[in-house]
């Protein structure tokens, strides 16, 4: 398999391409017939003709790794859009401040305060580079949470790998816990729950799923959108440089299959610190009300935050390629708009505030360039050395991508997998037999102490965290006068939902709301990561559509709103797809966290009750 | 009994934070001449007997570093 | 009573140090890293936290801050210091206090509620506890093996400058199950476990760490 | 411009837990001809101009290593 920075690098230099020659708009209108390596970057021809139709001529260079990238799986959502409308449909809840669509969706809890929350994976990064894909995988969603206007206040992780005595999960899974410890230790953000499962469909697909969890007032809600004509596009944080070119739809879109070093490599180093350092300066930004629209850098870097501004704003955008600080000065336009170097965001910023934008960036060490402006009109347009090499309509970027209904098919093995019950299982007749039942099952890895995992995570940091693990929801007060809280529980459970898909998302919601209910606090709202094999697959296409539609009636049913989420797809080993594993987050709040009930047993003579059937 | 040492760098292209760290406080030092600090790993590894090459050369690029980021420079010494 | 908490970039228990200096009934005085002013602050906690990501070493940049130049001036004419966990590193790396903090001897980050032996119940940061005081107070780093040379372990020894001991368990393979060390004259402080942790029964494994606090304001008092 | 690089080593009586862990996986992987490792840092500086050689001692040992638990070894080569 070509990746796609190979594809890339025959840009500008393969075969039917002028050697060294910038391709330009102008030239890509009086070379229509030149042939384009589209299918290399994951563009189907019909999605190739597609865009040429959309500009009228074939794209240069660089248009053409945008909407790569941007059409990818993994940004695009083209196969899982038609289902997760489920979503998006479901009775408007009191509650739900920003829904579905924004980075985050953002929830009342209550005395003008508003929660945002969401989970992510970074599934096929931590395989290739454990430590730093999982730490990167915090980085990306803490981003996201920022981005809405929240202070972040804590994170949970929902953790899968292969057998526990595999020889490679004794590679993925240290370097997996110690990078989400590594990076959300050294943010401050108290750990506060998750989960760490193991089975052989993960062998060669661990999944690493974060949450982070921001907290705001109303007023401080932030979305993402280029407005007011004139205004600044400030891009600040990391430099530019040639990591996670590609990674977006080769890591993230693609079958992985270990391939050896890329050209151009496509896992990122996390600086934790640097995003410590924004996070602080984006607070202050925010408290002194210095930008209009905000958006962080994540998979399709540039390509992303800019076409997604544009499109979500009210006119156009011009940014000139060259005032983006690079680390590398080897790369090329088309790798500068889709490099995934970690730790940049991107502002919109009235020119009147952008002396004091960049003061504030400065105080906190923070790189701050002006990138750009809104433009009148409605094209987002790219300048390199003077010649404008992208110019193209911003929504057919960001929104308008493809959408796919995939062929679905019930797996042909489900009716025996359902009929093999565990009432057939022979019972244990001797006390031998009894004995070694229960000892496999109180040695399995499932079931065992998670100690070595959590003490690797800060649970103390900021000083709200009022219960984290052992317990089966964490709770953090967020208002220290009030003692007004929060609770989150994050549930998973493969097995249910490769029996059963709909009933299996069904009961990993139920888990999560039970978790969350039994702290004492109200259940408010549910995100969720939804992790499956390929699209491709007409089998694992049902079992995704099966789980999204179990979800959607599950929240109706309980008066929930879905306030986003993330879809990973692609994961699987050659043709062998995970177990569905859509993985549950429940928001709820606690209007004072001093009445929260902790779990166990905590003095003699308590009386326990069952309840339920 | 030989010495090697094995020395551990990230790839030119792969940001090192680290190294960034140390410049910044450099130059807050007053030293500004230094114009770039990439930090890496130095190993140094006692072997018995006359070592093999390719044995040090696996074990460097394998177990001490990750090639999907870093490379490796190794150096024998035989006292 | 003012008492000063610095802000390094990188800082995270800065927030938790100034809510204990509050509940112990201090005036937490926010101070910035970059600046050369100490507000007339009494007394200057170091939080813990990752320091300029704690690259290098723990420590090791902050320790050469702006402020830092004014602290080690102030602190050696008596003004009392207290470093908890990146603040102890920070401490000794500007050689305030003896010693280095190295990698956990596991190699791994570790957080857990831990148990202190009180050894020096004299220091201005402790004499609200007694000595050989238990206290339970958080524990959480990856760099807090307390390691020096032996000799320089048998004179700090001696010379009665161990404050705290870890017991029931020793979270970093520190030399000698040492968690916190003091300067010669009682009134500089540095632990790797977080007294600011231990304020409040709702977050903190007990309230054991409010003493560092108390104890403070009254050597302010009677200064 | 120049490069100067400083390999900073922890002192021979200071425990190397990180050494002893590398040293431990070899063995596992059936390496036993290694009898020790040390893991210390290797820093790659480029410096502006001619080298002022005590400068960069004194960065190598004060900023770059601290003296109570590691020791420095500087090359300095000039393009
Ligand atoms: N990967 C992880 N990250 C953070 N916390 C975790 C992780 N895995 C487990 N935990 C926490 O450890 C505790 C025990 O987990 P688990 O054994 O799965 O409990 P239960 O079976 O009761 O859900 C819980 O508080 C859980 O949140």
């Amino acid at each position: 398999m070509t990746s796609a920075s190979e594809g890339l690098s025959d840009l500008d230099t393969g075969p039917g391409r002028l050697a060294n020659r910038l391709d330009t708009v102008d030239l890509a209108a009086s070379t229509p017939d030149d042939e384009q390596p589209y299918a290399e970057l994951g563009l189907e021809a019909d999605e190739y003709a597609r865009i040429t139709d959309i500009l009228g001529r074939r794209p240069t260079t660089a248009e053409l790794a945008m909407y790569s990238v941007m059409w990818s799986e993994h940004c695009s959502y083209k196969s899982s859009k038609v289902h997760l409308r489920q979503f998006g449909d479901l009775p408007p809840s009191d509650a739900l401040l920003v829904g579905i669509g924004e980075n985050a969706g953002v929830v009342d809890v209550g005395d003008g305060y508003a929660v945002t929350f969401k989970v992510e994976s970074h599934n096929h990064p931590s395989y290739v580079e454990p430590y730093q894909g999982a730490a990167t995988g915090v980085g990306g969603i803490v981003r996201d949470i920022l981005t809405m206007g929240a202070r972040p206040i804590a994170v949970m992780d929902s953790l899968r790998f292969g057998r526990a005595d595999a020889p490679d999960t004794a590679r993925v899974l240290p370097g997996v816990v110690a990078g989400v410890g590594g990076y959300g230790n050294c943010l401050g953000l108290p750990n506060i729950g998750g989960e760490l499962l193991f089975d052989d469909c993960y062998a060669g697909n661990p999944l690493v799923n974060a949450l982070c969890v921001g907290v705001m007032k109303h007023e401080d809600v932030r979305l993402a959108k280029a407005e007011g004509i004139g205004n600044k596009v400030v891009l600040f944080g990391a430099r530019t440089g040639g990591d996670g070119i590609g990674g977006v739809s080769v890591l993230a879109s693609e079958t992985f299959d270990a391939e050896g070093p890329a050209k151009r490599p496509s896992v990122q180093v996390g600086d934790p610190f640097t995003e410590k350092l924004l996070i602080e300066a984006c607070l202050e930004i925010f408290a002194a009300d210095l930008v209009t629209g905000i958006q962080d850098l994540g998979g399709a870097g540039l390509s992303c935050a800019t076409s997604e501004l544009a499109s979500a704003g009210t006119g156009g955008m011009h940014v000139d390629l060259d005032t983006v600080p690079l680390r590398d000065s080897t790369l090329t336009p088309a790798e500068i708009l889709m490099s995934e170097s970690q730790e940049r965001m991107c502002a919109i910023v009235e020119p009147a505030k952008v002396a004091d934008f960049l003061a504030v960036c400065e105080k906190w060490d923070v790189l701050a360039t002006v990138i750009g402006e809104v433009t009148d009109g409605d094209r987002l347009t790219v300048d390199w050395h003077g010649e404008r090499i992208v110019d193209v309509p911003p929504r057919t970027v960001a929104h308008e991508g493809p959408v796919y209904e995939r062929p679905m098919r019930r797996p042909a093995d489900l009716d025996a997998l359902q009929a093999d019950d565990a009432a057939k299982l022979p019972r244990p007749t001797t006390g031998a037999e009894l004995q070694a039942h229960w000892l496999a099952v109180v040695s399995s890895p499932d079931g065992a102490d998670k100690t070595w995992v959590t003490e690797q995570y800060d649970r103390y940091v900021r000083g709200n965290t009022v219960l984290a693990q052992p317990e089966d929801a964490g709770v953090v007060r967020i208002d220290e006068d009030s003692s007004r809280g929060i609770a989150l529980s994050l549930d998973g459970n493969a097995r249910y939902a490769r029996l059963d898909p709909y009933a299996g998302a069904q009961l990993n919601l139920a888990e999560a709301y039970r978790n969350v209910a039994v702290s004492g606090a109200k259940p408010l709202a549910v995100t969720n990561c939804l992790n499956f094999g390929s699209p491709g697959e007409p089998e694992v296409m049902w079992q995704f559509a099966e789980a999204v539609r179990g979800l959607a009636d599950a929240c109706r049913e309980l008066g929930l709103p879905v306030t986003g989420g993330n879809v990973s797809l692609y994961n699987q080993t050659g043709d062998v797809a995970i177990n569905p594993t859509p993985v549950i987050g429940v928001l709820g709040v606690h209007e004072d966290v001093r009445t929260r009930v902790p779990s166990g047993w905590r003095t003699a003579e308590e009386t326990v009750l069952l309840l339920g059937e | 009994m030989s010495r090697v040492v094995v020395d551990v760098v990230l790839k030119p292209e792969i940001s090192d934070p680290q190294g960034q760290a140390v410049l910044g406080a450099l130059g807050r030092l007053g030293h500004d001449s230094i114009r770039s600090v990439r930090q890496g790993k130095h190993f140094v590894l006692e072997v018995d007997g006359t070592p093999d090459e390719a044995e040090l050369k696996q074990i460097a690029e394998t177990l001490l570093a990750n090639p999907v980021i870093e490379d490796v420079e190794l150096q024998l010494t035989t006292d | 009573m003012r008492i000063g908490v610095i802000t390094f970039p990188g800082s995270l228990d800065d927030v938790d140090a100034a809510r204990a200096v509050r509940l112990a009934g201090g005036e937490p005085v926010a101070l910035w890293h970059g600046d050369h002013d100490l507000k007339d602050v009494d007394a200057v906690v170091l939080p813990g936290g990752f320091s300029y990501g704690d690259y290098l070493r723990a420590g090791a940049i902050a320790a050469r801050a702006p402020l830092m130049q004014d602290v080690v001036t102030q602190a050696r004419q008596g003004l009392p210091v207290l470093g908890i966990c990146n603040g102890f590193q920070v401490l000794c790396e500007a050689g305030l206090l003896p010693g280095a903090l190295t990698r956990n001897s596991h190699l791994h980050f570790r957080n857990r509620d831990q148990v202190l032996r009180v050894e020096r119940a004299d220091t201005t940061w402790t004499q609200d506890y007694e000595t050989g005081q238990h206290i339970v107070i958080p524990v959480k780093n990856g760099e807090g093996r307390y390691v020096a040379a032996d000799a320089d372990l048998d004179r700090l020894e001696g010379d009665g400058r161990v404050v705290f001991r870890y017991v029931g368990g020793n979270p970093n393979g520190s030399s000698r199950d040492i968690a916190g060390v003091t300067s010669g004259d009682g009134r500089i402080v540095g632990l790797m476990p977080h007294p600011e942790h231990a304020v409040e029964d709702l977050t903190g494994p007990s309230t054991d760490g409010l003493g560092f606090f108390t104890s403070v304001l009254k050597a302010a008092v009677n200064a």
